[in-house]
């Protein structure tokens, strides 16, 4: 006779899913990959394109990234993320490219046996990917102009 | 002299023209050296008074010294998510 | 000639979204309703059921309410959202009846321009949801017991 | 004398054995003087010292009056999310 195993609350996390993309993101995938039954809370965040920025009618943005350092920052986060919240299981994935109004650009997903440390994981995971991970965006505005935001006069 | 390519992003890739900048400099080199070089390069006018620069995908300190074979990047302000 | 108009990034909420449901929580349906072409960021959470509770294996669990003021007192907490977060897009959807474990029982999402006010009204919406709102919940336990949860002994 | 029907929920219906206690409470009436009254009724001394009552719909203090045709209920200590 065989006995259900159950793996412990407080079971480390998954390695962290990282991915940089050109097709648009599914946040579903990345609330089913960080999905457990030790799972208790998953916090996401989208960032998406607005409309209007500092004032100016966007039309678009092209995104660019430096993208095997990209990659790496983002996975460092993760890892640092799992260190401050141990069991914390992360998934980044942001989107490269040109995208329209309203479209996700990045896609962040936490989860962890309680929801504290979900939401803060989540949160952390934005504002270290904000300050560090090399990805650039270009807008593009109604008047035909575009210009690189310098987010330092731009903050989102 | 060395010269080592330099990969540049975003608003640094408009001032230079490029994607990889080709900087010729005298070993041994460090990341400020290299910035330095990079100035009086067409387009170099106009990087800031402190580019911040990623040696082998990590960032890197203005005293790192850059080996021949390095991957050096500079990295213009950052504006994911 | 027409100039196409664009609302102003800073135009008040909609109207919050607020569902206690039995079937099911679609989380695409929330961002969906929140999502906006003045939304810049969207925060939301999942709640779900653990297999592990005070290290107890749970294998299921009831979700009871007292349905029309659990309705107003979401409302109310949507309504204080907005009101501390000018512009947030909230939508809360608690589902009740008899959960699997991995099942999701409440799912947030908060839409703002900006990330700050979009991730700060999830939080907020969460804890207040779990200190003020009459939903009450009944473990089953995998060796067949099962009781009401009291979070003053076992918070999540 | 007035009979107040109060809605009670989870385990304070699993108290009670029912989803409605009809309460017997001489008219005027606090919330408090309510809740002293269940407790003398099978099941009430399962209550705790302070539990909390919503009148139509809203969080009551103890010292709030009920009237006949309010929707009172017994609020367990609440568990969502």
């Amino acid at each position: 006779m065989t006995t259900p195993t159950f793996a412990p609350a407080t079971e480390p996390g998954c390695e962290p899913f990282i991915a940089l993309v050109t097709a648009p993101i599914d946040l579903a995938q990345l609330v089913q990959r960080v999905s457990h039954a030790s799972v208790g809370a998953i916090a996401t965040f989208l960032g998406t394109v607005r409309e209007f920025n500092d004032g100016r009618a966007v039309t678009g943005i092209d995104y660019e990234a430096y993208e095997p350092m990209a990659h790496r920052e983002m996975d460092a986060i993760a890892g640092e993320a799992a260190e401050r919240f141990p069991g914390v299981r992360v998934n980044v994935v942001h989107r490269l490219g040109t995208l329209a109004v309203g479209e996700v650009s990045v896609a962040i997903a936490c989860a962890h046996a309680r929801r504290a440390p979900a939401a803060d994981a989540m949160r952390m995971v934005i504002e270290e990917l904000k300050v560090r991970v090399p990805i650039w965006k270009r807008e593009h505005y109604a008047d035909g102009e575009f210009t690189w935001v310098d987010p330092s006069g731009n903050p989102r | 002299m060395m010269t080592i390519p330099v990969l540049v992003f975003a608003s640094y890739a408009d001032a230079f023209g490029a994607r990889t900048v080709q900087v010729p400099v005298s070993a041994p080199c460090t990341v400020a050296d290299l910035v330095s070089a990079m100035r009086v390069l067409p387009g170099g006018d106009r990087l800031p008074t402190k580019p911040l620069v990623a040696l082998n995908q990590a960032y890197a300190k203005m005293s790192a010294s850059v080996q021949a074979g390095d991957e050096v990047a500079l990295i213009p302000p950052v504006a994911g998510g």
